[in-house]
């Protein structure tokens, strides 16, 4: 992470556009008016203390939870509640807090599936293995042997992911998600649980996305000395309402965000 | 680990084993066998044990009082089948070929025998499937091989009629009367639908058809319904599990017992004891009588069981499935017999096969064997495999033993037959079988 | 021990991704091939053919059905024996309906009506989940029974309700109904089974499988990677029920020659089914075909043993301690593998491939 | 037009043409519906603490029933009998906890769902080895003529196998409910890890629930085995009981009775009134269709929580 | 030997041959390399177009006649490809160790003032612009990865394909360029500049003609019999001469594939993929692998082991004479055979090794019992005495007549001589031209009239055979005047598996002693056997029980020089147990792995001190460097032992 000479990466315009979304569950509201916006190419980092709708607002995003109110809009189109397949069609694809992989499938399987969307012959060419549906195959084996070579997972290619230890186990999920190819990634606290060198690697390989792929990136994060080296902009929530909005810079003097994460100190 | 190789080694083992069956033994001379189906477990074991031990009983009495058939030992072997079709079919592949060949077989299963129909005339084994099977095997131009005297369900059914007809004096009476059938809800419960409907049409009785699910242990809406509409008659063709229930239900809502007649497969031992004093009154059709009054069971309880009548009663002796077994073996032995005469030496399945085509057994042959009054005389053609004077006994539950009232009650052949025929044609059809010319 | 995979490297994505990428493996299936093709037609009688060869075909390809629903997509049925039966009921009715048409392609439209039948029954499966989805499809299988047992078009108004096998010829020679020789019943449920078994294998390693795989693991995850559900469930249920209906097909025409809905009672085939695929092993194909094989071999193993060895027990007595056995081996089985013989298979592969060493 | 009639119009005139008969169906409904709930309640025990799918359940029943009746026909006194049937399946509690369910933890349900239909072969066969395969008359000295009240048709021996479904019922509520160990099964049924923190050991309730099950087959197994006499059949009555299962739910003991008493009055009434207008006998599929039906509504099932995912 | 249409005289140059391989068989693959999870490859035809680009590119960018070119990295098709362009382009390539810390880098930078740098990957140009500053002459560096790299800013920063491309339109104006610049070159000219990372001093450029790569790398094959159809794993650092001999100048002679792994981690799998037919790997990795070998068996069951043995031994007894075509009995023979089935051709393919019909070792003594062990599995491993000045080759061990305890006779075209003081001299066509603008040290290495000192001391036993006994320098004598042949009592220790490294002391002094790096992993499965927790290498070196194991080694050495009359005074009398492990990284080994004693002795004059005292505890403080370039010290309190001598009588006895 030396400081090398490095070109300006290219920020585009809003991508992403969060306009006053709301969620609840039963009447608990896991999110309250929320609005902020992403660039594309940027690193856009959501904060805040346990509880506070990040993780809501990711799976708002990507259509797994039905906002109550409020409108997304990427690329341009807007909606107030899409389904999943919808978002993952459209360029979002995300990783989880919890890892999310197919456990009963090989890492290259694993990251074959992120490359669903691309497929698209039908199960009799398949049966067959032949023709239009092998090329297909062999295509986009391709592609996901570039993204395993990006994240550096080739000894583990034909290994059943469930014997994974967990900081690889990570890194498959983001070459999954990487695999499709997206125009926004959602990174849900990719480092949580990581020892220390681990999460040297998953910046660098989260910044290398972006570098490389010039992908927008959101993401949860816990660890603050994380977010404030590597996003760009930075929203704060807290109780499910934003608090702060800005540079890494800016939040870090932010009052309120220092009084709520004052809060929960011990977290 | 260690385990994990035991398994493979033991599955290894079993393929490589089962290998080494023989399926043909050495030929022995002088030596008819008997391949002799039985579900002694399952669901269906209480009818299967004492059918089993009749079959048993009488081979063994065979060989011990007489020493064989004309001088050929009878050799028999029991297959499980658990009243599954899918293990009758391997236990019939495995026997058919065993002892230099089955020389005649009786599936006790519906649905085995439907697998056998086809097979009979490929491995050269006939087939007597009594009272059971394929009701168009009568027709013997079609069906060389398959044999179902003395009568079938759809004589039976006619037969029913002719009962009741008797009963409430006449067949023109009929009309008013209001019958129900209460069937297992199989392509057995089903077989004297088409016949009791083709009767209700002809005689003008209302008929009310109720099917009761497998197993049947489930009947209340059954019965429900039944004392609702109230018929006069209720005719049953259930198997198993619901015949007790049936008998308790139909007890339970005050039917009389009198008016409840149950057919061949729903009047055994085992389905009214269950429900005790209740069923007193219950009838069913019968081919033969039951208990040991004849003298044939003195025989057997001398030569087989060494004269422990205790021990013979245990064994089902005289119960009415033991002596359908019996009277299933007696047929099948006296077709041997007649064939090893005809021969002059080991039968062999064809030869039996013929000798069946003339089968008979008059009153005269049956007091010879001890069994005079047992069942009523038998002729077989070439053309009908049912017999030529097809019908049922009636016998009523005395709350200890079944006793066949009255006599013989003729089937409706008239109508019954033409039905027969139509089947065996369409049969014969759907299957590209020219039928033979009698 | 066998294995000599130095040497061996691949240098395209397509053999790297063969079903067999090992020279020695492929030589072991080519063995297998001709015991199939060659070996057995010549060595096995009538008894074998009949009572254990060619079921054991038809049960594996039924059970490599219910794989791809219960082992890959996750998804447990317990209505195998009705999408069977619809197999083999309109197998019937077209081999009557249309006496001269191809038998085999008439095998093939059986297993598309079944295909249909298992995405209508499929369609729960959506919202209804693990065992509530395996006693949902109860009601396809007594529903399914019901039907073919009670409208009498489907067993074309026989008395009896029974179907049989009418004769059909296949390159002129008898191929179903009674007559056919159980050699030429053997070489077709073979070609089904072999060809079945590949495609199978074809779409679990590629995009459909991947996606039952993902919907299995993982359902939510999958939604979100852009895996449609209910298609992916419906597509399921679809090829497994097609698979269940042409070996349904072939179980009557090719092997029983004749049979009531009794013979696709759940007892009879649902769960014996449902045995194979998990005491082969839960999603693979391989694991199927040797479930199929315990299954169906080892009751008639425990049947003849004894005898051949001297203990002849009373036939009851014996069937008593035969289900004794069978049940404590299933369970010392799921103890000692709970993955199944495709497992052990595997295991015993690695250990020949690492031999002499342990890992 | 004939066809509405037939399936929506008939029928209820049918009911409103006697109402008295049409309570006799609902009665003759909620009869045969406690018997499922007993059943049921059978396979919610063992689920919601072991997290097991007993397929066994119905071979329990007739194990039970074989024994007592076993035991009965060497004259060994009826509530001695009821005692020893006890003990055996206490015993065979142990057994399959030590055997079976202590190896096999962990496992995915699946798994242990098939090692249960093992273990369903194992009761057939030994079951049948020790007390042979006839039908058996079981007289508990139940009475069993039938009334009439206010022209409804009730039978005692129905009548009292529903009012001891009934108390075995309540018997079991008040036992989980009230008393310790009832209070650490449903500790086990939340949280394995929070009951083992109450103290008590997981083994040990294993036992006690398939203990109190076998106790539910035995009681099953009086009832059914009395009505038909104690044969093999018996373990078929579990088909009977799973779209009970599906409908109240497999965790869910209020759920399993209300589940088997609707199931009971669904599959009488449109046995009796709809029944004939499909040809009959579509008691053994209309439950299970009534009950998918049900559930794509309420995936959930009748006292299910609605489930909310999360990632 | 199939083809040369052309006569060898003609191909005198790495390019000529090249173009001579992409017309005679041109389908045929030239390299793989694992990538993206298969086996990417090239033949002849694909590559000498790769080359040609690259050259044109290079002469594009303003390579000139006799440029220097560093090419840094990873064993990859790219930088091989690379070495001929920059040949064709009338340049001389400078490989260096990939994994040179950038001060030694520079030095090879300024040194050999290269102006161009060729390098794998944002790795290795990270190092460059480390010292960029301090290298004024470099003004181009081409990188072959360009992940990481979109976004550096240096405009002398270049990726390999950019420099194709432009190669490929410079070619299209200057079509004779290409032919006439690989035409300009003969076998005399230099090829090739190779850095010895001497155990002494600064490195030295040996310089290197193509006759020299090309006469050694064409005697090599015909002794052996190599064709085109065998192939190679290139996975021996790319700065090495064995690697440009092997996956490189005898490639190209022969015609062969060179097979690059994927990377560092997955070589071993990566050479049980490719299988090759002719593999080189020093005693070290022989050493490793029977080790992997020894502790994988350990592990199986208690019959397979008692087979596994069983079989060892038949091999012990009979594999050499099979091997060698000697007559053995037809038992025996059967013996074997069934051995083979269930041990040897199992063993050898998971090894990767089942197709190997020539395999080297070299460079330093690999233990006898190793050597029989492959050799003894029916393994053609033969040893070599090798130099970066002889182009590799000095003597080889040939078929039939391998003598475990020799490094064989001389290569073809090899003239040896043992000088007075018992040097060992040769003269051979791969002898080097000279050292790079180093006069004097050319003139003490290598005479007038063309020998060349070793440095080895040895000598030519009857068979015609040279053993060689240790570097010629090292050789000292004790106080008692008895000789002391340092390296040959540690190589003697290295032996035991249980040793990684040992160094020991004893020229002018009363008796020997030593220095051990225990082998952690194997003392580290041995522990774990023992239930013996530790915590790392320190932790365990200081173990008492690991010292009992040690000093058991030792003893048995003791016992083995006790029968030799010539060494029976050089046993070890005293020894420690290192608290690290010696490191390239600290400078205490070269980057091949040899001690560097000057500065072990420099830096643990201490320890030495109290070896030779009575003490039996000594304490040091000393600075280790880890990998990311961060020193720490470690304290440690050393344990010193005595070890038993043995005497003569009883060793014999023995």
């Amino acid at each position: 992470m030396s400081a090398e000479p490095t070109v300006g990466r290219k920020i585009g315009d809003v991508i992403l556009d969060v306009a006053n979304v709301s969620l609840s569950f039963g009447g608990v509201r896991a999110l309250n008016g929320v609005s902020f916006d992403v660039n594309e190419g940027e690193v856009r980092a959501i904060i805040g203390p346990n509880g506070a709708g990040k993780s809501s607002m990711l799976n708002c995003i990507n259509g797994f939870y039905k906002p109550t109110e409020g409108m997304i809009t990427f690329k341009g189109e807007s909606h107030h509640q899409m389904e999943t397949y919808e978002s993952a069609s459209q360029g979002i694809a995300r990783t989880f807090q919890n890892i999310a992989l197919f456990k009963g499938m090989t890492t290259l399987d694993n990251i074959m599936t992120g490359r669903n969307l691309q497929m698209k012959k039908n199960f009799l060419w398949q049966a067959l293995y032949f023709g239009p549906a092998l090329k297909e195959e062999l295509e986009n084996r391709e592609v996901v042997e570039k993204v395993i070579d990006f994240l550096e997972i080739e000894s583990i290619r034909k290994t059943v992911v469930g014997r994974l230890p967990y900081g690889l186990q990570k890194r498959v999920e983001l070459a999954r998600a990487l695999a499709a190819e997206p125009d926004m990634l959602l990174l849900d606290e990719p480092m949580a649980g990581m020892n220390h060198e681990e999460k040297e690697d998953m910046c660098r390989y989260i910044l290398d996305v972006n570098d490389e792929f010039g992908t927008t990136i959101v993401l949860i994060e816990h660890d603050m000395s994380v977010v404030m080296d590597i996003s760009d902009r930075v929203v704060v929530l807290d109780y499910g309402e934003k608090i702060a909005d800005g540079t890494p810079d800016e939040v870090r003097a932010n009052q309120r965000v220092v009084d709520a994460y004052l809060g929960v100190q011990h977290d | 680990m260690k385990l994990r190789s035991l398994l493979l080694a033991t599955a290894g083992i079993a393929v490589g084993v089962t290998g080494m069956i023989e399926s043909k033994a050495a030929f022995a001379a002088k030596e008819v066998f008997f391949p002799v189906m039985v579900y002694r477990t399952g669901a269906y074991a209480p009818s299967g044990v004492p059918i089993a031990n009749g079959f048993r009983d009488y081979y063994d009495l065979l060989n011990k009082r007489d020493g064989g058939i004309e001088g050929n030992k009878v050799v028999w072997e029991e297959c499980e089948t658990k009243y599954n079709t899918k293990i009758g079919v391997e236990c019939y592949e495995k026997l058919k070929g065993k002892h230099g060949g089955a020389v005649i077989v009786s599936p006790y299963s519906t649905g085995l025998t439907y697998q056998l129909i086809p097979k009979a005339p490929v491995d050269n084994v006939p087939i007597l499937s009594m009272g059971y099977g394929r009701t168009a095997a009568a027709d013997g131009r079609v069906f060389p091989w398959v044999f179902n005297f003395p009568s079938t369900y759809w004589s039976q059914a006619s037969a029913f009629v002719q009962y009741v007809g008797n009963q409430i004096g006449g067949l023109d009476k009929l009309s008013g009367q209001h019958i129900a059938h209460l069937h297992h809800n199989s392509a057995y419960g089903k077989e004297a639908n088409p016949t009791l409907k083709a009767l209700s049409k002809k005689f003008g009785f209302k008929l009310t058809v109720l099917a009761v699910d497998h197993p049947g242990q489930e009947q209340k809406a059954a019965w429900l319904q039944i004392r609702r509409k109230r018929p006069d008659w209720v005719f049953m063709s259930g198997w198993g599990v619901m015949n007790q229930v049936a008998i308790k239900e139909g007890n339970s809502i005050g039917y009389p017992m009198d008016k409840f007649v149950g057919n061949w497969w729903s009047g055994s031992d085992a389905d009214v004891i269950p429900a005790g004093d209740g069923a007193i009154g219950y009838k069913s059709t019968a081919m033969h009588a039951a208990g040991t009054k004849f003298p044939l069971f003195k025989d057997i309880i001398k030569h087989v069981y060494g004269g422990d009548a205790a021990k013979a009663k245990a064994n089902n002796v005289g119960e009415v499935l033991y002596n359908r077994a019996i009277l299933n073996a007696v047929f099948a032995t006296e077709a041997v017999r007649k064939a090893a005469k005809a021969k002059g030496g080991t039968p062999t399945g064809a030869d039996v096969r013929k000798a069946l085509e003339t089968f008979s057994i008059d009153k005269a042959r049956l007091k010879a064997l001890g069994l005079a009054g047992f069942a009523n005389p038998v002729s077989v053609s070439c053309k009908n495999h049912e017999g030529t004077s097809p019908g049922v006994f009636i016998q009523q539950w005395t709350g200890t033993a079944w006793k066949v009232q009255g006599g013989f009650v003729p089937a409706m052949s008239d109508v019954v037959r033409p039905l027969v025929e139509k089947a065996a044609a369409a049969y014969a059809k759907e299957n590209k079988i020219k039928p033979a010319s009698c | 021990m066998f294995y000599r995979e130095a040497g061996q490297f691949k240098s395209t994505y397509q053999t790297d991704q063969a079903i067999f990428p090992i020279v020695q493996d492929r030589w072991f299936m080519a063995l297998v091939f001709i015991v199939a093709f060659v070996v057995i037609p010549l060595v096995a009688d009538e008894y074998w053919h009949q009572a254990i060869i060619i079921p054991f075909l038809i049960l594996a390809l039924a059970a490599i059905g219910l794989n791809i629903l219960t082992g890959y997509a996750g998804l447990v049925s317990l209505g195998t024996g009705a999408f069977m039966a619809v197999g083999a009921y309109s197998t019937y009715k077209m081999s009557t309906a249309f006496p001269d048409l191809n038998i085999i392609i008439i095998f093939l439209l059986s297993g598309v009506f079944a295909a249909m039948v298992g995405m209508v029954f499929g369609a729960p499966s959506l919202r209804i989940k693990g065992f509530y989805l395996a006693v949902a499809t109860l009601a396809a299988q007594f529903f399914i029974l019901w039907v073919f047992n009670k409208v009498e078009w489907f067993f074309n108004y026989s008395p009896s309700g029974t179907i049989t096998a009418p004769p059909r010829e296949l390159f002129g020679v008898l191929v179903t109904g009674p007559e056919a020789s159980p050699v030429a019943r053997y070489y077709v449920c073979l070609v089904f089974l072999v060809v079945f078994a590949f495609a199978a294998k074809n779409m679990a390693r590629g995009r459909l499988g991947r996606s039952w795989m993902a919907i299995r693991d993982m359902d939510i995850a999958a939604e979100i990677i852009g895996i449609r559900p209910l298609q992916t469930k419906l597509s399921a249920f679809g090829i497994s029920s097609f698979y269940c209906g042409v070996a349904g097909a072939l179980y009557i025409f090719c092997w029983l020659g004749s049979a009531e809905t009794e013979a696709f009672d759940i007892l009879n085939v649902s769960f014996p089914v449902l045995f194979m695929v998990i005491i082969g092993g839960l999603g693979s194909v391989l694991g199927a075909i040797l479930g199929a094989a315990f299954i169906t071999l080892m009751p008639i193993f425990l049947t003849n043993a004894p005898p051949m060895i001297g203990i002849h027990l009373a036939a009851d007595l014996q069937k008593h301690i035969e289900e004794i056995i069978l049940g404590l081996m299933i369970i010392t089985f799921l103890i000692v593998e709970p993955a199944g013989f495709n497992r052990l298979w595997q295991i015993a592969k690695e250990k020949i491939r690492k031999w002499p060493f342990p890992y | 037009m004939e066809v509405l009639n037939t399936f929506l119009i008939a029928p209820f005139l049918d009911m409103a043409d006697s109402p008295i008969f049409l309570l006799e169906v609902v009665i003759g409904g909620l009869m045969a519906g406690v018997m499922y709930s007993l059943v049921a309640l059978g396979f919610v025990l063992i689920y919601k603490a072991s997290g097991v799918f007993n397929y066994a359940q119905g071979a329990m029943v007739l194990f039970a029933a074989l024994t007592l009746v076993g035991l009965m026909e060497n004259h060994v006194p009826i509530i001695v009998a009821i005692i020893l049937t006890m003990a055996v399946m206490v015993g065979v509690a142990m057994l399959i906890e030590r055997y079976m369910l202590r190896p096999l933890v962990n496992q995915a349900q699946i798994i242990l769902f098939m090692a249960c239909i093992g273990l369903n072969f194992v009761f057939e066969g030994a079951g049948q080895i020790a007390w042979g395969s006839n039908v058996k008359k079981l007289d508990i000295g139940i009475p069993e003529n039938s009334f009439e009240i206010g022209g409804v048709l009730l039978n005692a021996f129905d009548l009292t196998a529903a009012i001891t479904a009934a108390i075995l019922v309540a018997f079991l509520a008040v036992f989980f409910q009230k008393t310790a160990i009832g209070r650490a099964l449903r500790a086990v049924a939340d949280d394995h890890q929070a009951a083992l923190s109450v103290g008590i050991p997981l083994k040990t309730i294993w036992v006690i629930v398939w203990s109190v099950s076998g106790f539910v087959a035995l009681v099953a197994g009086i009832m059914w085995g009395g009505k038909a006499g104690v044969q093999f059949s018996l373990v078929l009555i579990a088909l009977k009981a799973l779209p009970v299962l599906i409908l109240g739910g497999f965790e869910s003991v209020p759920g399993a009775i209300i589940g088997g008493l609707l199931i009971g009055v669904f599959e009488k009434v449109s046995e009796v009134y709809w029944g004939p207008a499909f040809g009959g006998a579509i008691e053994g599929w209309f439950a299970y269709m009534a009950a998918l039906v049900f559930l794509m509504f309420r995936p959930q099932g009748l006292f299910g929580e609605k489930i909310i995912e999360r990632v | 030997m199939t083809d040369n249409a052309s006569s060898p005289q003609d191909l005198d140059t790495l390019p000529k041959l090249l173009d001579h391989n992409a017309r005679v068989r041109g389908a045929k693959m030239a390299i793989r390399e694992k990538d993206f999870g298969i086996w990417q490859s090239w033949t002849w035809s694909q590559m000498a177009d790769h080359v040609r680009a690259l050259a044109c590119g290079l002469k594009d960018m303003g390579l000139n006649e006799g440029d220097k070119v560093v090419v840094c990295g990873d064993n990859r098709p790219n930088l091989y490809s690379a070495m001929t362009a920059i040949q064709a382009a009338g340049g001389i390539p400078v490989p260096v160790y990939q994994d040179s810390v950038a001060e030694e880098m520079q030095y090879i930078y300024e040194h050999a003032e290269a102006r161009f740098a060729i390098v794998e990957n944002q790795e290795q140009v990270d190092k460059v612009l480390e010292i960029k500053d301090n290298t004024p002459k470099l003004e181009q560096v081409i990188f072959g990865d360009p992940r990481g790299l979109r976004n550096y800013a240096q405009t002398f920063i270049q990726s390999y394909a950019s420099v194709q491309e432009r190669g490929r339109a410079f070619d299209q104006s200057n079509q004779s360029f290409y032919g006439d610049s690989v035409a300009s070159k003969s076998g005399a000219d230099t090829s090739i500049m190779l850095y010895t990372s001497g155990t002494t001093g600064r490195p030295k450029g040996v310089m290197l003609s193509y006759d020299n790569m090309i006469i050694t790398g064409r005697n090599c094959s015909e002794l052996e019999g190599l064709g085109d159809d065998d192939s190679i794993l290139a996975y021996l650092p790319m700065a090495w001469i064995g690697d440009n001999i092997f996956s490189h100048a005898q490639s190209y002679v022969t015609g062969y594939c060179v097979n690059c792994p994927e990377n560092s981690d997955t070589v071993l799998e990566d050479l049980r993929e490719i299988g090759p037919s002719y593999f080189f790997a020093p005693p070290r990795i022989f050493e490793n692998i029977l080790t992997t070998v020894m502790i994988r068996m350990e592990d199986a069951a208690k019959i397979k082991q008692r087979m596994f043995h069983y079989f060892m031994d038949v091999a012990k007894r009979v594999g050499l004479d099979i091997l060698d075509g000697k007559p053995v009995s037809f038992g025996d023979r059967l013996l074997y055979k069934i051995g083979d089935i269930l041990v040897y051709a199992p063993l050898k393919n998971v090894l990767g090794l089942s197709n190997v019909s020539v395999a080297y070792t070299g460079g330093v003594a690999i233990g006898p019992d190793i050597f029989i062990f492959y050799r003894s599995l029916g393994l053609n491993l033969k040893q070599i005495y090798a130099s970066t000045e002889a182009a590799v080759f000095i003597t080889i061990q040939r078929n039939g007549e391998v003598n475990p305890e020799t490094s064989g006779k001389p290569a073809l075209g090899v003239e040896l001589n043992i000088a007075d003081d018992g040097e060992v001299l040769f003269r051979s066509p791969g002898v080097f031209q000279a050292y790079f603008k180093d006069d004097e040290a050319t003139k003490e290495t290598k005479t007038d009239d063309g020998w060349v000192h070793t440095g080895d001391a040895g000598f030519i036993d009857s068979d015609g055979d040279l053993r060689i006994i240790d570097r010629s320098k090292d050789v000292g004598k004790l106080n008692d005047q008895s000789m002391f042949a340092p390296n040959f009592i540690e190589n003697k220790m290295k032996f035991f598996p249980h040793i990684r490294e040992a160094v020991t002391f004893g020229d002018g002094k009363d008796y020997v002693a030593a220095f051990i790096n225990i082998d952690i992993e194997s003392v580290g499965n041995w522990a774990e056997r023992q239930h013996l927790a530790y915590s790392g290498y320190t932790d365990l070196a200081g173990q008492d029980t690991v010292y009992d194991l040690i000093q058991d080694c030792i003893e048995q050495v003791n016992a083995d020089l006790a029968a030799d009359d010539n060494l029976k005074g050089s046993q070890i009398r005293r020894f420690l147990i290192l608290h690290k492990e010696l490191d390239a990284d600290d400078g205490e080994l070269t980057r091949t792995r040899k001690v560097r004693r000057n500065v072990v002795v420099e830096r643990y004059d201490d320890l030495i001190e109290a070896l030779y005292s009575d003490k039996s505890h000594c304490e040091i403080d000393a600075v280790v460097t880890f990998e990311d370039g961060r020193k720490d010290t470690i304290r440690a309190d050393l344990q010193i032992r005595d070890a038993k001598t043995a005497d003569t009588a009883r060793a014999a006895a023995e």
